[in-house]
C-alpha cells in the first residue's frame, strides 16, 4: 500500500463513458500495464433519522459508509471533512442495529467498478462510476505503491499520470496538502473516492434539478 | 426497542445475529489464587493471560425511550492492537430453563481514531473503568477473571484505583444463534468453580 | 689559528695518520683473532700454553707500537679550524687570488639546485602515489616463499573497532539509523533504516515485493563490490554509507541525463559512485 | 618459678556455692557452704608436705622438678580462692614443721647420693626470665576455654555429620526399594497422564504442542512389582514399566538423500527400510524414559512422513513426486532424485539381521533431515499461534494477524501472505535444490580455481546464509597485480533455480549452474585483456582500440573472445592481444617501419617521414617469453619496447 490519488477523467469529446475508458485502457496497455482481474469501490450514504433533539447538532452531517476490493476485510466509515474509521466488516452489523438512529438513503448508493492494471510498481485502477443504475463518470485511481509519503512521489505521479492521461492528469489532492510529509493510508484513499463521488452525485443532481426547473 | 436479530437488508460482510453466552459471579481477593490455580487445571494448555484494559461506554440519545449503548475498549498492555468496539443487546427474555444468559452481540475490530469517530456520531461517553486480570480459555469459551477500576481522570489508565476488593469472574461463549447447547456447556464448566465461585445469570437491567 | 698554508703540509701527516690507524685496526684484530682461536695443538699442555701466551703478547706489542705512532702523527697533523662556518671552501672566498673564479658562486647555485631538486622531487613522489605504480598490495619483488602466510588475519577487525566505526557512521547520518546485529558468531550484520522509505516486514532474504527495490538492492550489491580498499575497511563503509544515504530522495530525484522521473515506470535508481548523481539504470553509461 | 613446662595447667575458679547437681530441667542444687572447721579439716587433708621453703636448696637439679610441683601448689591455692593464710593460727605448724625438716634431710640425702653416683657437683641452669604469672594464667585459661568450646563443636558437627551419612544411607536404601508411586510422580512430572477406569494412560503426542496427527499416541503405564523377593533384584530393576503402541516401537528417523535417478522403480520402496545398525540394547528392559522417548519421536517421525507423503500426491509438479512405500521421490533437477525416506526399525531379530548386511555409505542430506524437524516444529508452532489470547479481553478468538487485517485496511497481497503457506515437501524440495545448487556451484569455482592458474579465481564465501539463498563473492585477478587488474569482481547469490551475478560494472544476470561456468570462463578470459588495458594506463601506453566481444578470429565456443591494441609512449610500438576463452591468447607487436628488414625499401617512400609508417606485425612467441603469468609477461614486454 503506497501513495494513491483518485482523480475524475471527463468523457472525451463526443464519446460515451464505455468509449472513453476504452481509449484509457488502451493506452495504458499500449505503455506496457497489464490486466489484472476488477475491483469495485462502493458508498454508502447514512442520515441521522428524523429530528434528534438535544445532544446531536450535526443533523444535516452525513455518514458515509465505504468499500473497497483492495481491502476486502475493512469497512471505512467517515464524515465529510471528519475522522475516518477503519474497521473490520461486523461495522456493517451494527449499521443495521443502528438503523434507528441512522438511516440508509439507499437511493445515493454510489459505486465505481472496473479494471485493475499493474505496470511496474503502479497499481491504476480505471472505473465507471454509477448512481442507481447509469453509468456518471470516470475514476482513475493511481497507485504508487512502493512510497509512503504522498509528499515524495508526487512529481513521479503526475508524470505517470500525464503519460497516460495527458492533460487531464489531476492537480496536488487536497488530502496531500494536509499531510505533506506523514504516511499515506489507506484511509485517505477512501476519503478521495468519497470527496470525487460527492462531486459526481452533486453534479448530476444539479443537472437533474436543472432540468426540472 | 431494538433492531430485530434478523433482518432483510443486504449486508456485504461481517458475521450476522452472533449471541454471547454468559454466566457471572465474584470472588474475594483472598479466593483469587486457589481459583487461577483451579482454572490453570480446568481450561486449555497454553500459557494463561493477563490482560488490562480501557473500556468506555458510550450513549447515544435517540427519540426513544432508552439510549443505545456502545463499549469501546482498548488494551494498555498491547501498543499498536486494535480498539475493541462492541455492542451488547438486552438479554433474551425466554424461558427461565435456559441455563446461561444470552444476549446478542456484535464484536468490531477498529482503528484507534474511534472515540473521536463516536463523538461526531453523537455519542457521548456515560463512563469508563479500567480492568486488569486474567484470561483463560477452554474450547471456545473465553474465562475472565478480573479487577474493576475507578478511572480518576477522565480519558486515562493512570492511577485508577481499585473499585473493590473482590475479582468478577466472566465465563462467556460467542456463538451463532441457535445453538442452546453451549448454555449448557457453560454451565457444566461453571458447576466446576464451585464452591470457589458461584457464577450466575445476572440480569443487568435489574441491578440498575 | 691553523694557517691555511699549512693545510698543504699537514696532509702528508694525514695520510700518514690515516695509514697508521688501518695498522692498529689490522692489529687490534689480531690480537682478537688471537685471543678467539685460542691455543693451538701443540703437543703438551705447557708448550700450548707457552706458545699461546708469546702470540698474545707479540700482538699486543704491535698494538701498543701502532698506537705509539698514531699518537705521534696525530700531533703532528694539528688541529683543524673551526671559525668558518663553511669550512675550507668558505675560505675560497677570502682568497684573493680566486676571486675571479666563480666557485664560490657556482657552489651557491648548485646548493640551490639540489634544494629545488629535492622539493620537486617530493611532489612528484606525491603525485606518482596517487597515480600509484604499485600492482599489488603485496609487495612486489618479494618471492613467494618468503612472504608472509598470515595476511589474511589482517582482514578480521577486533569487533569493538567495528562498533566503534559503526556508531560513529551511524552518528554521521541522521537520516539513517544503523543496526549493528552478530546473528552467527562474528560476522557482524548492519540493518539500515532510512527515514520515510517504507519498511516492509524485514526479512533480509526474501526480496522485496516491489520492483523499485529490487533494483536498488542490485545497485547497492555492485556499490559493495566497487567500494573496495582491504586496507582502510572503515573507510569503505563509510564511502558505501554515503552512497546509500543519497537514496534518501529515491522518488524526488530526476535522472540526471535523461530529466525524467521514470523510465519503464522505475524511478531513476542508479547513483553515482563519485557523484552521488540519480541516473536511471539504462541511463547511466 | 624458671624452667616451667611449656604448657601451663590451670584450674579454673568455681562458683561460690558448689554445684552438686544439675537437674533434668537444668536447676542446679547446690552444696551448702563450710563451716570455718570443717573448712579447716579440709585444707589440712590438702597439705602437701613436699612443699619446699625456699632455703632447702642444696640440689638444684633436683629441685626443679620440686619446684614445679610447688609452682602448681601455689597457683592451686590462689585460683581456689582459699581464705586468707593465717600462719599464727595454723594448728599443725609444728607437724608441718617437722615433716618439712625431714622432708629436707630428705632431700640432701637424696642429692648427696646422686652426686656420689653420678659424679656432678654442679650444674649449670639457664635463667629464664619470668613473666608475670597471671598473666600467663589468662592465655591458658583462655587457651583451655578456646579448647574446651571446639570440641563442644567439633563434637556437634561430628554428630550431624553422622546424622546425615544415616540419612544418605537410608535415601539410598529407599531408592533402592523405590515403589511404584513415586515413579509415578515422576513420570508424571514430565509426561501427561489419566485415569481411565483401573488403567493410567499417558499422551505421547504432539497435539499439545500443536500437532494435528490424528493418531492416538497413547501409552499405558504398568505395575511391575510382581517380582521374586527372594531372587537377587536386578539393578535397573524398575516397579513401573510403561506399554507403548506396537507401531511406535523400535526407532526411526527420516533420510534424506539425492541420488542419481534410479532405473528401475521396483526395489525402491525397501532400499533403505533397515540400513541403520539398532544401537545395541542394554541388558534388560530400558528405562522408561528412554522408551517414550524413542516413541516419541518414531511418533514424529511418522508424522512429518504422513504430512510428507500427503503433500506429495496433492501437489502438482511437472514431474510428479512419487510415493512408494516408505519413499517419497521428486526430481528436483533432471537426472536427480531426492529421496525422503522413512526408516523405521523394530528390536526384532528379522531387522537386526538385515541391518547388518551392507552397511554402504551414502551421502544423507543431515541437514534436509535436521530441517524437516524444525519445520514440522514450526507448522506445529503455526497452529498454536493460531490460538492466541485476544486482547483487549472482550475482543472474540482468533487468530492475530486476521483481527488487524480489518482496522489496518490490509490488501489483498498481505491478506494473500497470511493465508497462503507453503507445504512441508514443497520447502524441502526448495532447500534440496537450492543446497544442491551451491555445492555444484562452489564445486565448479573450486575446480576451476585448481585447472586455471592464470588468471586467478577467488571465492569469498558469505558466513551468513539462509535456507533458500547463499551468497559467494568472486574474485578474478592476476597474482602480483591485485591493485590494478580488479575489474572482475561478481557476487552470485544461489538461489534455488538460479544463480543471480551482479557484476561490479552494475550489470545483473540469472544463470543456471551451466551457464554459470561458462560465464566465469569468458570473463577470466576478459580479464586478461582489461588487465593489459589496466597495465597500459600504468606504463603510460596508449590504449588505440579495445573491444569484449570481438567479431573476427575463430568461433569460441563460450562467450566471445575480445581483444585490445595499445601502442608505446613514443607511438613506435604497438601491440594487439586477441584472448579467447577457448583459443587463448595471442600477442602481436607492431614494429615501426624503418626498423623492419624485411619489408624492401621501395622507391615511393624515400622521404625520411614515411619512416614513421607503421610496420607489420609479428607474432610473439608467448609461452617462450618470461614471466610468471600472462600480465607479468606483458608487463615484460611493454617494458621492453619503451625506449629510455
Amino acid at each position: 500500500m503506497g501513495v494513491t490519488c483518485v482523480t475524475q477523467v471527463p468523457l472525451a469529446e463526443g464519446k460515451s463513458v464505455q468509449q472513453t475508458v476504452e481509449i484509457l485502457t488502451r493506452k495504458l496497455e499500449q505503455l506496457g500495464a497489464e490486466k489484472q482481474g476488477t475491483f469495485y469501490v462502493d458508498c454508502e450514504t447514512y442520515h441521522t433519522a428524523g429530528t434528534n433533539v438535544g445532544t446531536t447538532a450535526q443533523s444535516g452531517k452525513l455518514l458515509y459508509i465505504m468499500h473497497c476490493s483492495e481491502h476486502p476485510l475493512s469497512t471505512f466509515a467517515l464524515f465529510e471533512n471528519g475522522p475516518c474509521l477503519v474497521a473490520d466488516q461486523n461495522l456493517d452489523v451494527l449499521m443495521i442495529k443502528l438503523k434507528g438512529f441512522f438511516q440508509n438513503a439507499k437511493a445515493n448508493k454510489m459505486e465505481t467498478r472496473g479494471t485493475r492494471y499493474q505496470f511496474c510498481d503502479f497499481l491504476i485502477k480505471i472505473g465507471t462510476v454509477t448512481m442507481g443504475q447509469s453509468g456518471r463518470g470516470i475514476s482513475v485511481e493511481v497507485d504508487y505503491c512502493p512510497c509512503a509519503v504522498p509528499g515524495d512521489c508526487w512529481n513521479l505521479m503526475v508524470e505517470f499520470m500525464q503519460s497516460f492521461m495527458g492533460n487531464h492528469a489531476p492537480t496536488v489532492p487536497p488530502v496531500f496538502n494536509s499531510k505533506h510529509d506523514a504516511l499515506y493510508s489507506p484511509a485517505d484513499t477512501m476519503m478521495q473516492y468519497m470527496e470525487l463521488l460527492n462531486k459526481i452525485r452533486k453534479h448530476q443532481q444539479g443537472t437533474v434539478t436543472g432540468m426540472r426547473l | 426497542m431494538e433492531a430485530p436479530p434478523v433482518t432483510t437488508m443486504p449486508v456485504s460482510g461481517g458475521t450476522i445475529n452472533m449471541m454471547e453466552y454468559l454466566l457471572q459471579g465474584s470472588i474475594l481477593d483472598q479466593g483469587l489464587e486457589s481459583l487461577l490455580h483451579r482454572l490453570r487445571g480446568l481450561c486449555d494448555n497454553m500459557e494463561p493471560e493477563t490482560f488490562a484494559d480501557h473500556e468506555s461506554v458510550y450513549l447515544l440519545k435517540g427519540q426513544q425511550a432508552s439510549p443505545f449503548v456502545l463499549r469501546a475498549r482498548r488494551p494498555l498492555d498491547r501498543p499498536g492492537a486494535p480498539w475493541h468496539l462492541r455492542y451488547l443487546g438486552q438479554p433474551e427474555a425466554g424461558d427461565r430453563s435456559r441455563h446461561t444468559l444470552v444476549r446478542n452481540c456484535v464484536d468490531i475490530a477498529t482503528s484507534e481514531v474511534l472515540p473521536e469517530f463516536l463523538q461526531e456520531m453523537g455519542f457521548r461517553m456515560d463512563h469508563e473503568f479500567v480492568a486488569k486480570g486474567h484470561l483463560f480459555r477452554k474450547g471456545a469459551m473465553k474465562v475472565a477473571v478480573y479487577k474493576v477500576f475507578r478511572v480518576l481522570v477522565a480519558g486515562t489508565a493512570d492511577g485508577a484505583e481499585p473499585l473493590s476488593l473482590s475479582y468478577l469472574v466472566e465465563l462467556s461463549v460467542v456463538a451463532p444463534a441457535g445453538q442452546d447447547s453451549v448454555a449448557d456447556e457453560v454451565r457444566s464448566f461453571a458447576e466446576q468453580l464451585r464452591p470457589l465461585v458461584q457464577l450466575e445469570k445476572i440480569d443487568p437491567k435489574r441491578l440498575m | 689559528m691553523a694557517d691555511p698554508l699549512n693545510v698543504g703540509v699537514n696532509l702528508e701527516a694525514f695520510s700518514q695518520a690515516i695509514h697508521s690507524i688501518q695498522a692498529l685496526r689490522s692489529s687490534v684484530t689480531r690480537v682478537f683473532d688471537c685471543l678467539k682461536d685460542g691455543m693451538k695443538n701443540k703437543e703438551s699442555q705447557e708448550a700450548r700454553e707457552r706458545s699461546f701466551i708469546s702470540d698474545f703478547q707479540d700482538n699486543l706489542h704491535c698494538v701498543n707500537r701502532d698506537l705509539n705512532e698514531l699518537e705521534r702523527l696525530s700531533n703532528l697533523v694539528g688541529k683543524p679550524s673551526e671559525n668558518h662556518p663553511l669550512h675550507n671552501s668558505g675560505l675560497l672566498s677570502l682568497d684573493p687570488v680566486h676571486d675571479k673564479t666563480p666557485l664560490y658562486s657556482q657552489l651557491l647555485q648548485a646548493y640551490k639546485w639540489s634544494n629545488k631538486l629535492q622539493y620537486h622531487a617530493g611532489l612528484a613522489s606525491g603525485l606518482l602515489n596517487q597515480q600509484s605504480l604499485k600492482r599489488s598490495a603485496n609487495q612486489m619483488g618479494v618471492s613467494a616463499k618468503r612472504r608472509p602466510k598470515a595476511q589474511p588475519t589482517t582482514l578480521v577487525l577486533p569487533p569493538q573497532y567495528i562498533d566503534d566505526v559503526i556508531t560513529r557512521i551511524d552518528r554521521m547520518f541522521p537520516e539513517m539509523t544503523i543496526h549493528l546485529s552478530r546473528p552467527n558468531g562474528t560476522s557482524a550484520m548492519l540493518l539500515v533504516c532510512m527515514a520515510f522509505l517504507i519498511t516492509p516486514t524485514l526479512d533480509i532474504w526474501s526480496k522485496s515485493n516491489y520492483q523499485v527495490f529490487q533494483k536498488v538492492t542490485d545497485h547497492a550489491t555492485t556499490a559493495l563490490l566497487h567500494y573496495q580498499l582491504p586496507q582502510m575497511p572503515d573507510v569503505v563503509v563509510r564511502s558505501f554509507m554515503t552512497w546509500l544515504r543519497s537514496y534518501i530522495k529515491l522518488f524526488q530525484a530526476p535522472c540526471q541525463r535523461c530529466g525524467k522521473f521514470l523510465q519503464d515506470g522505475l524511478p531513476p535508481t542508479w547513483r553515482d559512485f563519485r557523484t552521488l548523481e540519480a541516473f536511471h539504470d539504462t541511463c547511466r553509461q | 618459678m624458671s624452667g616451667g613446662p611449656p604448657v601451663q595447667i590451670s584450674i579454673e575458679s568455681s562458683a561460690e556455692k558448689q554445684v552438686q547437681e544439675v537437674g533434668l530441667d537444668g536447676s542446679e542444687t547446690y552444696v551448702q557452704p563450710l563451716s570455718m572447721s570443717q573448712n579447716l579439716a579440709r585444707l589440712a587433708q590438702r597439705i602437701d608436705f613436699g612443699q619446699e621453703s625456699d632455703d632447702g636448696d642444696n640440689g638444684q637439679g633436683v629441685l626443679q622438678a620440686r619446684e614445679n610441683d610447688w609452682a602448681e601448689q601455689q597457683q592451686q591455692e590462689e585460683e581456689e580462692g582459699m581464705i586468707k593464710f593465717q600462719p599464727s593460727l595454723w594448728p599443725w605448724d609444728s607437724v608441718r614443721n617437722h615433716i618439712r625438716g625431714a622432708l629436707t634431710e630428705m632431700c640432701v640425702l637424696y642429692d648427696v647420693l646422686t652426686i656420689v653416683k653420678d659424679k656432678r657437683y654442679m650444674h649449670l641452669d639457664p635463667v629464664s626470665q619470668e613473666s608475670t604469672t597471671p598473666k600467663q594464667n589468662q592465655h591458658g585459661l583462655l587457651l583451655v576455654s578456646k579448647r574446651k568450646s571446639l570440641l563442644g563443636a567439633a563434637q556437634i558437627l561430628l554428630k550431624g555429620g553422622e546424622r546425615l551419612s544415616k540419612s544418605v544411607a537410608e535415601n539410598q536404601e529407599n531408592k533402592r526399594q523405590r515403589d511404584f508411586n513415586s515413579e509415578l510422580l515422576r513420570l508424571r512430572q514430565h509426561w501427561k497422564l489419566r485415569k481411565l477406569g483401573d488403567k493410567i494412560l499417558g499422551d505421547l503426542s504432539y497435539r499439545s504442542a500443536g500437532s494435528l496427527f490424528p493418531h492416538q499416541g497413547t501409552f499405558e503405564v504398568i505395575k511391575n512389582t510382581d517380582i521374586d523377593l527372594d531372587k537377587k533384584i536386578p539393578e535397573d530393576y524398575c516397579p513401573l514399566d510403561v506399554q507403548i503402541p506396537s507401531d511406535l516401537e523400535g526407532s526411526a528417523h527420516l533420510k534424506v538423500s539425492i541420488q542419481k535417478q534410479s532405473s528401475d522403480i521396483g526395489d525402491l520402496g525397501t532400499v533403505n527400510l533397515f540400513r541403520r545398525t539398532v544401537p545395541k540394547a542394554k541388558a534388560g528392559t530400558p528405562h522408561w524414559q528412554t522408551k517414550l522417548e524413542a516413541a516419541q519421536n518414531v511418533l514424529l517421525c511418522k508424522e512429518i512422513f504422513a504430512q510428507l507423503s500427503r503433500e506429495a500426491v496433492q501437489i502438482k509438479s511437472q514431474i510428479p513426486h512419487i510415493v512408494v512405500k516408505n519413499q517419497i521421490i521428486s526430481q528436483p533437477f533432471p537426472g536427480l532424485q531426492l529421496s525422503i525416506s522413512f526408516c523405521h526399525s523394530t528390536n526384532d531379530k528379522k531387522s537386526q539381521k538385515s541391518s547388518s548386511d551392507k552397511t554402504i555409505l551414502e551421502d544423507h542430506l543431515y541437514v534436509l533431515e535436521h530441517n524437516l524437524h524444525q519445520l514440522i516444529r514450526e507448522f506445529h508452532k503455526q497452529t498454536l499461534s493460531n490460538i492466541v489470547m485476544p486482547h483487549p479481553a472482550s475482543a472474540p478468538f482468533g487468530h492475530k494477524r486476521m483481527r488487524l487485517a480489518g482496522p489496518q485496511a490490509f490488501d489483498k497481497n498481505e491478506i494473500n501472505s497470511m493465508q497462503q503457506s507453503e507445504g512441508l515437501l514443497e520447502k524441502i524440495i526448495k532447500q534440496a535444490k537450492h543446497i544442491f545448487l551451491r555445492s555444484r556451484t562452489a564445486r565448479s569455482i573450486d575446480s576451476m580455481a585448481s585447472r586455471i592458474e592464470d588468471p586467478q579465481i577467488q571465492a569469498h564465501w558469505s558466513s551468513i546464509n539462509d535456507v533458500y539463498e547463499s551468497s559467494v563473492k568472486v574474485l578474478i585477478t592476476s597474482q602480483g597485480y591485485e591493485q590494478i587488474c580488479k575489474s572482475i569482481q561478481l557476487q552470485l547469490n544461489i538461489g534455488v533455480d538460479q544463480i543471480k551475478v551482479v557484476h561490479r560494472d552494475g550489470r545483473v544476470i540469472s544463470l543456471t549452474h551451466q551457464e554459470l561456468q561458462d560465464f566465469l570462463l569468458s570473463q577470466m578470459s576478459q580479464h586478461q585483456v582489461l588487465a593489459v588495458q589496466q597495465l597500459a594506463k600504468v606504463m603510460g601506453w596508449h590504449v588505440l582500440s579495445f573491444s569484449n566481444h570481438v567479431g573476427l578470429g575463430p568461433v569460441e565456443s563460450i562467450g566471445n573472445a575480445s581483444s585490445i591494441t595499445v601502442a608505446s609512449p613514443n607511438g613506435d610500438y604497438a601491440i594487439s592481444v586477441h584472448n579467447g576463452p577457448e583459443s587463448g591468447s595471442k600477442v602481436m607487436v607492431q614494429f615501426p617501419r624503418c626498423q623492419s628488414k624485411e619489408i624492401p625499401k621501395s622507391d615511393m617512400l624515400q622521404d625520411n617521414k614515411w619512416n614513421y609508417l607503421r610496420g607489420p606485425f609479428k607474432e610473439v612467441q608467448w609461452n617462450k617469453m618470461e614471466g610468471r603469468n600472462f600480465v607479468y609477461k606483458m608487463e615484460l614486454l611493454m617494458a621492453a619496447l619503451t625506449p629510455c
